[in-house]
């Protein structure tokens, strides 16, 4: 799914940008729920993206949302061309063809065969006695029969986290700027606020003041995001909705300290500025001293 | 659920062509309510797959949410089932379809599933003529959450609270046939005999065919007074014909009273032979079969049976030429345009 | 609107409980967009709060979401009479009237006259020539008027956070548990886990471990549900979900310390039980000791 | 938005019976491509509402998401208006005139709001006969997103890119009939002095009423080849009838020739006079209509004007029997049962 994120709520702004569709699609839908979302800042990564949110669909068994926004989807870009590795395999992930089924005993659709929260699928037609199954919208066991069993409703909600931590490492890396280590300020960003937030630190950098910076490319967050934050005292996150949509995915996700977490916010429908990030971050950085 | 099926069989049960014997095609126990009229259509939809010699992993079957769409687990146990959302069984079948046009997509829905939630998918599915045989089971209540009047119930039926219904009902057979179907028929649960050559045919159909059976709710809507109870159903039944589906390769040989037969040949070369009972009714003729319909109204009649067929129904995959091949079976090498064409599309935007 | 929460996600089980729509409704829509929420815990309550709910959507111009769930929807309680005070009288809010039409030079539908971040509202057919607006779901200005105006767009979003901050000392007020003052530990819950925190209390008390407590009635929380967080060292958080997902709301409006709100959780489909928040408690107390 | 209407206006323009003139029934300027059909509808209103005398403020006018449901900004200012999301109108109206039975509400739709993504609300709204006046401007296309083919579009049209539309269109009014439906009209926004009648009508229908619109799209649906272009519909459209809206108290001075004139009552005592031109076709009588439409479509022919109106027709308050006092100006005293009622219920659980 491709979200091109306007400002909202309802029609909102229809031919203004926004990113403020953050909390909303990462946890879309009533009950436990979290999911896959792909930040994109370039229109070669818009079409990177694309296709890698098909090979992740397929393999972690899910839907993927890439929340692009107007900025991105309306505006002209100068882009590098786009490259294609003619080499590149789909990857369908685990699906059983009528050979492999043939060598399983039982199949069980919801059973974590890998202890990686993945379980196998097959795709109807393929086998003439083995392998079918009926999908539905219940709680059912490891077989995919209906149940009210607690164990089973819990175990299933149980193999669902770990497949979202296995998810963690198949999603694309954040993208870490180059650093001289050791800088007690960390930024962090995502999709179109990334030309702003790189002139920002150009703009610090002129006089005298470094930062380290890292922007995020996909939800769950990847390691090297906690890790960022760890080793920050303070980090500033850089958004394009009014109430710190990423910054309340971090504290939620990473356990990540609110004192800690400064927002830089930008909600007029229009991209945010470098200038904006500039003052405001040695706006904070003068009050601390 | 302690329900537990009798194990026992007749070891000679006769078998079909595959080999299967007809307890192959069916699913688990029904948790319905003893004598729901949707028993006996997923009764049919087991016998008339075990006749037609359907291997069962290639059906799939779907459906949405109701008393009715639970009943993809007592069918067919032994194909691919699709539970989906409220009224939201059309989107599924034609995602499943679009990728696989090889399979029979057998969906099952309800009054409340298909003419009220689901309303704007059913059209739309009739519109898309997306090759699928698509059974409403019809009681005109909401059996699930104790009775309440559908959207199909008769304007002045009485449910079993008393209460006489005030609003028109959704006539889906009509809507259908308005709407461009190209196979609509209707039936009543308790013929079975009527409604396994219709649910054969229509597996035959190649395009949407739509079957609306009445379906007596025996706990909620089985009331004197409700117009859509086993007895007044009986009452108020015309057939448009007897219906004799004859597969390909076998002869016909029952013998039909001249002049009063009309034999509709199907894409494989099975036919549909329908033996009129009706008057000034052209099964082929959508304008024939509304006015059909409409007498059947001003009569206070339900007319069951064949009702429209379109000889000529082209399905979605060939209105909008896809590949021969499925599409979920295609690869990289079919699908991707690869460097080549990307560079084209660079240069195309310097 | 009623959400009788039940165990999720999608279909889930049919036939029991859980506390796990807490997030999605909280922030339900695209955009920036925050909704009322009230929180019953017995059946009387369910009564007062759906009085109360249509008040508050009068009176906010929201729609207000009462959160409760299968057990109290489905399962026989022991319930004190329900009462009604016969001079009660309906809140309609800031709805003006032909007489009150005539005084005001010019109408804006969404101006901020008072400066609580509620404006006046009319009902069609109010006055033959004055109060009709034009409801759209696009930006517009505070008199209704079609605008992308950036300035115009914002000023409406941060009313609406003036809004929100009006709505915290509407809502229904948090239940306080009497205390001997001075605990460092303290239990948050709400809804249907009311009877278990209660009782495991007792249990703790008979182990001569004393916790405040405090039930949560409403969202967004009142200033007490801070004071509450902020008076103690340690958080006990109890729900029914597998995602801690009041713990998250308490986070991104209070900016509460994750370190300080400990989870407990239950989302077996079955009301969670003293014995469970009794062990739990003293498990983190003897690890933290 | 730099539009600017020009200030000029005759001083003496005529003014109806409340004293207005009929500027005081325009809106904004419109933002539509010029000559867009819709705008022309737009006038139809303006001029309908002006010669009924209605009281801007009691009528609110309500639309969806598209090119038409961007009309009500551009006529009666005066009144209040809704621009709800896309496709649910018909709820938002629903609610509004079960608060207040006594306003007028006008909806304004178009073909992607009601045909696609709006059916559901379209069959249902309908079906619960719910007393307003809804219009679909009908363009067969997505004029808003740059005129792909919509569910009106008719098989075989060619949009302006050259691609011919492969799939049965929805014919909205014969739906409507099919559905119940006490008021269906069909009309063109190139022939005012039938629209203006029927709005009129409409207006004075005690139940939902409903009157389609084609519409051509000036910028991407107006080419050869188009059956929703100018020429093509002005080729092929074929009138019911003439129709004079008589309102209440006048009297029916225009001479009609013998045997071809039916006179339809209003419940308010205005009349419609309808000079028939379609034969064997009874406005009164839903089959009749239904036939007309069919024939007419067999022709390959647009039928427009009056199709059907059912003169006995009972809106949703009628049916539920709501109190005549409009729900929103109850009091407590009339809405609340109070405290004694709830004791009753308190002991009933005992």
């Amino acid at each position: 799914m491709i979200d091109v994120q306007r400002s909202g709520p309802s029609t909102g702004m229809p031919t203004r940008t926004q990113q403020s569709d953050v909390l909303e699609a990462a946890y879309a839908s009533h009950g436990d729920t979290k999911h896959i979302l792909l930040f994109p800042s370039t229109p070669r990564e818009c079409f990177e993206m694309t296709a890698d949110a098909f090979d992740l669909a397929e393999q972690i068994q899910t839907p993927v949302i890439m929340l692009t926004d107007l900025d991105l989807g309306m505006n002209d870009h100068l882009s590098e061309p786009f490259v294609w590795d003619d080499n590149r395999k789909y990857k369908r992930g685990k699906v059983l063809n009528a050979e492999e089924l043939d060598k399983i005993k039982r199949f069980g659709r919801y059973l974590d065969v890998d202890g990686d929260g993945i379980p196998y699928r097959t795709i109807p037609g393929t086998h003439p006695t083995k392998g079918s199954f009926f999908t539905r919208g219940t709680s059912r066991d490891e077989y995919a029969a209906y149940t009210e069993d607690s164990g089973a409703y819990q175990k299933n909600m149980d193999r669902l986290m770990v497949k979202w931590e296995t998810s963690k490492s198949l999603v694309p890396k954040p993208f870490s700027y180059p650093t001289n280590k050791g800088n007690a300020c960390g930024i962090l960003f995502f999709g179109t606020s990334t030309y702003s937030s790189e002139e920002a630190m150009d703009m610090l950098k002129e006089e005298n003041v470094f930062v380290d910076a890292m922007r995020i490319r996909a939800f769950p967050f990847n390691q090297d995001v906690n890790a960022f934050i760890d080793s920050h005292e303070t980090i500033f996150v850089i958004e394009q909705n009014r109430d710190a949509q990423m910054r309340s995915l971090l504290m939620i996700e990473l356990q990540a300290s609110p004192q800690k977490l400064i927002p830089i916010l930008n909600y007029d429908g229009m991209p945010i500025t470098a200038n904006q990030i500039f003052k405001e971050i040695k706006q904070h950085l003068t009050n601390t001293k | 659920m302690t329900y537990v099926r009798p194990k026992f069989r007749h070891p000679e049960l006769p078998k079909n062509k595959l080999g299967y014997s007809v307890d192959y095609y069916e699913g688990a126990l029904s948790t319905l309510c003893a004598g729901c009229g949707h028993d006996s259509i997923s009764a049919a939809i087991v016998q008339s797959c075990f006749d037609l010699n359907i291997e069962p992993h290639r059906l799939a079957k779907l459906s949405g949410i109701g008393c009715s769409s639970k009943t993809p687990a007592y069918f067919l146990s032994n194909s691919h089932g699709f539970n989906s959302v409220h009224g939201r069984m059309p989107s599924v079948a034609t995602g499943a379809n679009l990728a696989n046009r090889d399979l029979i997509y057998l969906g099952v829905s309800g009054d409340g599933d298909s003419a009220s939630i689901g309303m704007g998918q059913f059209v739309h599915v009739v519109r898309r003529n997306l090759n699928m045989v698509y059974i409403v089971m019809n009681n005109g209540c909401y059996g699930l959450t104790k009775g309440q009047d559908s959207a199909t119930a008769d304007m002045g039926s009485k449910n079993k609270s008393g209460k006489t219904n005030l609003f028109e009902s959704i006539d889906l057979a009509s809507l259908a046939i308005e709407l461009g179907a190209g196979f609509v028929a209707q039936s009543f649960s308790g013929d079975k005999s009527q409604m396994i050559p219709l649910i054969k045919a229509a597996m035959n159909h190649p395009g949407f065919a739509f079957i609306n059976v009445i379906s007596p709710c025996v706990t909620f809507n089985n009331n004197v007074g409700s117009t859509k109870s086993y007895d007044y159903v009986r009452q108020h039944i015309e057939a448009t014909s007897t219906i004799d589906f004859v597969p390909e390769m076998a002869e016909i040989t029952t013998k039909y009273e001249e002049g009063s037969t009309a034999t509709v040949k199907m894409h494989d070369g099975s036919s549909m032979v329908l033996s009129k009972l009706e008057e000034n009714w052209d099964p082929t003729n959508r304008h024939s079969a509304i006015n059909a319909m409409q007498s059947a109204k001003e009569r206070g009649e339900i007319l069951t049976g064949m009702l429209f067929v379109d000889g000529d129904s082209q399905d979605l995959h060939h209105v909008i030429q896809t590949s021969d091949t499925p599409l979920n079976i295609l690869t990289e090498r079919d699908l991707c345009p690869g460097s080549i064409a990307l560079e084209d599309i660079n240069a195309s935007l310097r």
